[in-house]
């Protein structure tokens, strides 16, 4: 018996707004914290810093924003990689033309920049229902990668359009290094993923979801729907700024418009129908899964059928099973991975017994 | 496994996944290439013939000399798709080597992933060749160590252009009242070269109208119908994939000949014209590497390589063609600095900072390219320290309708106009890093 | 005319779909107390009607009193505001959320601190949240839903969904309940058990209630004022007796042409 | 003037060519109700395997019956893995399908056909051509022709046929159309192999008009506005929308487009599309759907 509910009663409504309501759970998130915090960057290289960890938490965060726009509070976006992108522009605008201004407070101001951009296009959101806001999203996508492109003010006039990061000081300490970068991005996507995890259990997440499931309904029973709907709009594009500016400075340490293209909005909303719409821990299975299958594939083919694949070939067959897991997700399992990692949960309850 | 249930297939997977990273083998006396190659997406087809062409000349290499010095050339791809992050994944994985070869230099024939492994070159010491393309200011090797946009950087690019136009027109002061239209991708690259060709116009007096087209170019009805209202007398075409077959079709549709469109860098392959069919007869483009096959060079690929069946191009009928013979240079390009390095540090495989070496005092001259087999297809270069272009010439060739012909021989940029910008810019860079830029007087030159 | 008593009346209500009259000016009044139902045959107007008292549907024509504010259309958020609440025919629920999270929003408008507070549990937001949840508790445990507390709702059986429906609109413990079909699709027992929470919400809160029912055994022996409506026009209006021997209501029942 | 009429007119015809490729959507949208991605992908697979196939010497029409068929075994495929599979559930996942869709289709295409640029010549030498001083494209006038064709087409199979009178049954009221035995899974495969079709006919004259390359599948972002601003059911809403599109952004580009930067065209006919959306939220000829409680 692993997993044991029995004996863990809900007697105060204290207890039931706790993140987690199992000890073992509780447990379980601080030895994966203190493993995230003290042990991975012994036991990590600059492989997985760089190349999978960094981006998995940038994804993960950007995950996060979407799905509260889209997964809780029900409005489809394709826009997310545009408040990513006002998000990274406006964090290195604001380190670069307010001397001395830390970088937390840089990254901030950049998140609630996106946050104001995400209000503006979230305001057709009050006249236009269902998948037809897809096109006020898509406006947004076009829109802001052609204001970046074509007014070199935001990238400080430099020839190519490309913003490169600051130094990462924070507090006096350097974290430039692949493993301060990791630590960096680690704190901020944990202190922001609690955060969501507040908001979605409380009142605003439940309002949210009100307006998600029935709109007509929220409206009677006095929720304002168009409130809500910006909220979600702006507190989304917030973390979709933030983790922009994430995947600018302590990823890559570079950035153009063009990184901010559809692709990358599809490549998020991806991560949010695999890994689970309305789920927080969703965008972190969804994220790690959109890292890590295609360089598993890639390993698998160089590793055990050496050279039998065409690696160009390789990456459509990579293409097509991204789409046929989204389809397959969507048919079978449209709460992601968080449900079947919440059947393994209950399995393990129960196991070893048969039921 | 019982309790899984339906989702045992994730586990597997999973398992499978980790098993395929398998244990190192024992080192051989080997260069090691990585490769960030893209072969599809986008912009698969030059991507498919660049990696082609390099990885060719590496097997003609390996066939025909058995390396060099002995030292024998290997190689991985890791497919990016012209992704950036992707390209930051290939970079880090492929980094270490393989199998105990050291990697020699990465090519990854991509802006984006160029920008964003510029720092991590750097600091892990391993040079970056961007050939024909990258990051203008990274010309001057003292803020630069690592990066080498090697021939030609994208300023040296128009100023031969406008150069060339010159010569057509009789002369740089014939330039006065020219009009000049530059059709430019919407992207920070089509972008990239605005500021130089406003300040050639001032400096000689023609008259340019910029025209951007959004990405991906798809429709470019009211930029050529604008360009028909100017009667522009060249128009320069900074494409970028499919914009490019695009404008020649348009060009034709109102009435612009094709034979006054210079395309650039990027403009400037089969892949770029043949799809516009008819409308492409005529168009002009720079290159640095002539298409064909008649090179010595690409004879002798073509013997070692091709007949014995282990050519890389899928598709037979690309050999020779612009994107190729690119591959087929930058593979001369690189082999000749490790050749260079070697005759430094000896005759085994070599850091990355040792080929770094051999690229800062890389010097190909008609002699050399001679005995290289590729006199015409490599222009003479001279790199070092401060000059990691080292170059800067272009020929000129021309669409017949099936294929390119060269129609000029080398036409030289105004270096010497543009080193100050570009210092201008590089010296910017430093400050915002905090680089001290080398004092290359000091470094050690190549015994020859 | 207003009177003390009186907290909702209609005034020549009219609303048309695309030119097809639904409802032809309506008018009516509803006592302070009072449990009224409106009845008719499938299509009648009733739920268009409804859904005019609380601003879910607009009127064309015609005004609505509701504690001496008259006022053309009515917003759902202003009539919630003000009190009112209701079902929906067709279970208007928060499918994914969970029997006390549905109840929950139910007291949204009694929460006074704004979201920023919430997040960082400070100001007012630690005196709302275990306000707002006793009475969400409250609530639970007088309709007898603390089995499912946290069940998903869509999950559950549709009897019980629409006692949840309930349980929502009683939590906001609103002054005007408008109840569309709370009975339909239940057994005779469901039914009982339904009336029961019907009656014992007004006797318990005092609530006002108006409520669409076929079920005319139901109907009369739980209501104190009957609106009969055919082809959205009224043909009857007064207590159960009244309406019963209405020549015109029973024409309309047996389906005598008129 | 000229000029402006110039821009105006060039603008129509391209806006003829959106609209074709935004027809295959609209047909999809009627019988199925799904927002069809991967129309994009679709277009791009079958001017692929067209191009491919006349490469290989196979004659026009042959290549063209091959290809038809083959976009229907794909139709047939999309409605029997994918769509009987997603009944009854929101226009958002139907969406968020064909998106994964979409990826499936333009792997295969690229897996199959390679992913080298393609000319495609379809016989017309596009020389400029001018009316009273204003230039014509002779492709695009082609081009806008053939699209007529087709929608005179298919006015007739579904005004005149069964077909038509069923699809429109179902388009109404899917429930009842299964009820009066409408067999809604044949009918589901036609339409599809019907906007196979027109995605077949689109690719063609894109594909000679720019090449075929992976950034066909680019247009059905071009398509999205038009579609918007002419609602999703209505085939003369398609066209229309496509010609205020095409006209409208080209004379944004070329009027406003230098005063603010130039390069507008991606963004513009979605600027315009929400403030249609804004005035009329269902587009020019979309029905207006009452929310029933």
């Amino acid at each position: 018996m692993l997993y044991k509910e029995s004996g863990q009663f809900v007697t105060t409504y204290r207890f039931d707004k706790r993140f987690f309501r199992l000890k073992q759970e509780r447990l379980a998130f601080a030895l994966l914290l203190a493993f995230a915090f003290l042990v991975v960057p012994s036991i990590g290289n600059d492989y997985w810093f760089s190349a999978i960890l960094i981006p998995f938490l940038v994804l993960s965060l950007a995950g996060l924003g979407l799905n509260l726009l889209t997964g809780y509070a029900g409005q489809l976006s394709l826009g997310s990689a545009a408040f990513m992108a006002v998000g990274a522009f406006a964090t290195y605008n604001f380190n670069l033309r307010i001397e001395g201004l830390p970088l937390i407070i840089s990254l901030i101001l950049g998140g609630l920049t996106a946050g104001g951009v995400g209000l503006v296009f979230g305001l057709p959101s009050l006249r236009i229902k269902g998948f037809y806001l897809i096109v006020s999203t898509l406006a947004a996508q076009f829109f802001v990668q052609w204001v970046f492109t074509n007014f070199t003010w935001f990238s400080n006039n430099s020839s190519s359009g490309v913003i490169t990061a600051p130094p990462l000081h924070v507090f006096g300490s350097d974290f430039n290094s692949p493993v301060g970068r990791y630590l960096l991005t680690l704190t901020v996507v944990v202190a922001l993923g609690l955060l969501a995890k507040t908001i979605v259990s409380g009142e605003l997440g439940r309002k949210w979801m009100a307006v998600r499931d029935m709109d007509t309904a929220a409206a009677v029973i006095g929720i304002s729907v168009p409130k809500t709907k910006l909220l979600a709009f702006a507190i989304s594009s917030f973390y979709l700024g933030i983790a922009g500016a994430l995947w600018a400075f302590t990823y890559l340490g570079t950035v153009e418009p063009h990184g901010f293209d559809l692709t990358r909005s599809f490549q998020i909303l991806f991560i949010i129908i695999i890994g689970g719409m309305g789920s927080i821990l969703g965008n972190f299975l969804g994220a790690a899964f959109i890292v890590l299958f295609p360089i598993l594939l890639s390993n698998l083919s160089s590793g055990l059928f050496a050279g039998a694949i065409d690696p160009g070939q390789l990456e459509n067959f990579q293409k097509m099973i991204f789409g046929a897991l989204i389809i397959f997700f969507l048919i079978k399992e449209p709460n992601g991975l968080a449900k079947v990692w919440q059947t393994v949960k209950q399995r393990l309850r129960v196991w070893p017994l048969r039921f | 496994m019982k309790f899984l249930g339906k989702h045992r297939w994730l586990l597997l997977a999973l398992g499978l996944g980790i098993a395929s990273v398998t244990a190192q083998v024992q080192a051989a006396n080997e260069q090691y290439f990585p490769l960030q190659s893209y072969r599809i997406g986008p912009y698969a087809a030059g991507g498919s013939g660049f990696f082609g062409g390099f990885i060719d000349y590496l097997q003609y290499v390996n066939a025909k000399e058995g390396g060099v010095n002995g030292v024998k050339f290997t190689w991985s791809e890791c497919e990016t798709e012209y992704v950036v992050e992707k390209g930051v994944e290939c970079y880090e994985r492929l980094k270490k080597g393989l199998n105990g070869a050291p990697a020699a230099a990465t090519n990854p024939l991509s802006v984006g992933i160029a920008y964003a492994t510029l720092e991590r070159s750097t600091a892990d010491k391993l040079p970056l060749i961007t050939i024909n393309h990258g990051r203008t200011d990274s010309t001057d090797g003292s803020v630069f160590p690592y990066a080498f946009p090697l021939q030609l950087n994208p300023y040296s690019e128009v100023s031969a252009i406008v150069n060339y136009i010159a010569t057509q027109s009789g002369g740089l002061d014939k330039l006065k009242g020219k009009k000049i239209v530059t059709l430019y991708h919407g992207s920070p690259y089509g972008k990239e070269t605005s500021p130089i060709l406003e300040l050639l116009a001032k400096k000689y007096g023609f008259e340019l109208t910029l025209l951007e087209v959004p990405h991906p170019g798809n429709e470019q009805q009211s930029q050529w119908l604008t360009i028909r209202r100017i009667k522009p007398d060249w128009v320069i075409l900074r494409g970028w994939g499919v914009m490019n077959p695009v404008a020649l079709k348009t060009a034709q549709k109102t009435g612009f000949p094709a034979n006054h469109i210079i395309g650039n860098i990027w403009s400037n392959s089969e892949d770029d014209a043949a799809p516009a069919g008819s409308a492409a007869k005529g168009f002009i483009s720079i290159t640095t590497h002539p298409s064909g096959t008649s090179f010595p060079v690409l004879q002798g690929i073509n013997q070692y390589v091709i007949k014995a069946g282990k050519g890389n191009l899928q598709d037979p009928k690309r050999f020779g063609n612009v994107y190729y013979n690119l591959g087929v240079v930058n593979g001369i390009l690189n082999v000749e600095a490790v050749r260079v390095a070697q005759a430094k540090f000896g005759k085994r495989p070599l850091t990355g900072e040792e080929v770094r070496w051999g690229f800062e005092n890389l010097k190909l001259d008609d002699k050399r390219l001679t005995e290289l087999g590729a006199l015409g297809l490599v222009q003479p270069l001279k790199l070092s320290c401060a000059d990691h272009e080292g170059g800067g010439a272009v020929r000129f060739q021309q669409w017949d309708g099936s294929k390119w012909n060269v129609i000029s021989e080398w036409v030289q940029a105004d270096r010497q106009l543009l080193r100050p910008i570009i210092e201008k810019s590089s010296h910017e860079y430093a400050k915002e890093k905090g680089i001290t830029p080398r004092d290359c007087s000091k470094e050690t030159v190549a015994a020859k | 005319m207003t009177n003390a008593t009186q907290l909702l009346r209609l005034d020549g209500i009219s609303l048309s779909f695309k030119g097809v009259k639904a409802i032809t000016d309506i008018s009516f009044s509803v006592k302070k107390g009072e449990i009224c139902a409106l009845i008719g045959p499938n299509g009648a107007g009733k739920s268009s009607l409804l859904n005019v008292i609380n601003g879910v549907y607009q009127a064309d024509e015609g005004q609505i009193v509701y504690k001496g504010n008259a006022r053309k259309n009515m917003h759902p958020q202003w009539a919630a505001r003000r009190g009112v609440a209701r079902t929906f025919q067709n279970i208007a629920l928060f499918k994914g959320m969970s029997v006390l999270d549905n109840v929950l929003t139910g007291t949204n408008l009694k929460v006074k601190s704004s979201w920023i507070e919430q997040v960082f549990n400070v100001g007012r937001a630690p005196a709302d949240a275990p306000q707002q949840r006793q009475k969400a508790e409250q609530v639970i445990a007088f309709l007898k839903l603390q089995p499912w507390r946290n069940s998903i709702v869509g999950n559950l059986p549709y009897g019980l969904q629409k006692r949840v429906e309930l349980a929502r609109a009683l939590a906001a413990e609103p002054e005007l309940l408008l109840l569309d079909e709370p009975m339909a699709g239940m057994n005779a027992e469901e039914k009982a058990e339904m009336s029961r929470f019907i009656v014992e919400t007004r006797q318990e809160f005092g609530t006002t209630i108006v409520l669409i029912e076929h079920d005319i055994g139901v109907v009369m022996s739980l209501s104190d004022h009957v609106v009969v409506l055919d082809y959205g026009k009224k043909i009857g209006d007064g207590t159960p007796d009244e309406v019963r021997v209405n020549p015109e209501v029973l024409a309309a029942y047996l389906g005598t042409k008129h | 003037m000229n000029f402006f009429l110039e821009v105006f007119t060039g603008g129509l015809l391209a806006g003829v060519m959106y609209s074709l490729v935004a027809i295959g959507f609209v047909l999809i949208y009627k019988a199925s109700g799904v927002f069809n991605f991967a129309q994009g992908s679709m277009v791009l697979f079958a001017a692929l395997t067209f191009v491919s196939l006349v490469e290989r010497g196979i004659p026009f029409w042959g290549a063209f019956a091959i290809t038809l068929i083959t976009m229907a075994v794909l139709a047939w495929l999309i409605e029997v893995l994918v769509l009987r599979q997603l009944v009854n559930r929101s226009p958002i996942t139907l969406f968020m399908a064909t998106l994964g869709l979409s990826y499936i289709v333009e792997g295969l295409a690229q897996a199959v056909w390679g992913a080298q640029v393609h000319a495609l010549d379809i016989g017309i030498n596009d020389e400029p051509y001018e009316v009273f001083g204003i230039l014509l494209s002779q492709f695009d006038l082609f081009a806008a022709g053939i699209a007529g064709g087709l929608v005179a087409l298919l006015g007739f199979l579904f005004n005149k046929t069964r077909i038509g009178i069923s699809l429109r049954a179902v388009a109404d009221d899917q429930l009842a159309a299964l009820a009066v035995g409408i067999k809604l899974q044949r009918l589901w495969l036609i339409v599809w192999a019907v906007a196979g079709f027109v995605g077949l006919v689109a690719g063609i004259l894109w594909g000679a008009r720019v090449g075929v390359q992976f950034s066909l599948s680019l247009i059905v972002l071009k398509a999205l506005p038009v579609l918007i601003i002419g609602g999703f059911t209505s085939i003369e809403g398609a066209i229309v929308g496509g010609l205020i599109v095409g006209a409208s952004e080209k004379l944004a580009e070329v009027f406003i487009g230098p005063l603010i930067g130039g390069g507008i065209e991606n963004w513009f006919p979605y600027v315009l599309a929400m403030l249609f959306l804004l005035v009329r939220p269902y587009g020019l000829f979309g029905d207006k759907a009452i929310e029933r409680v």
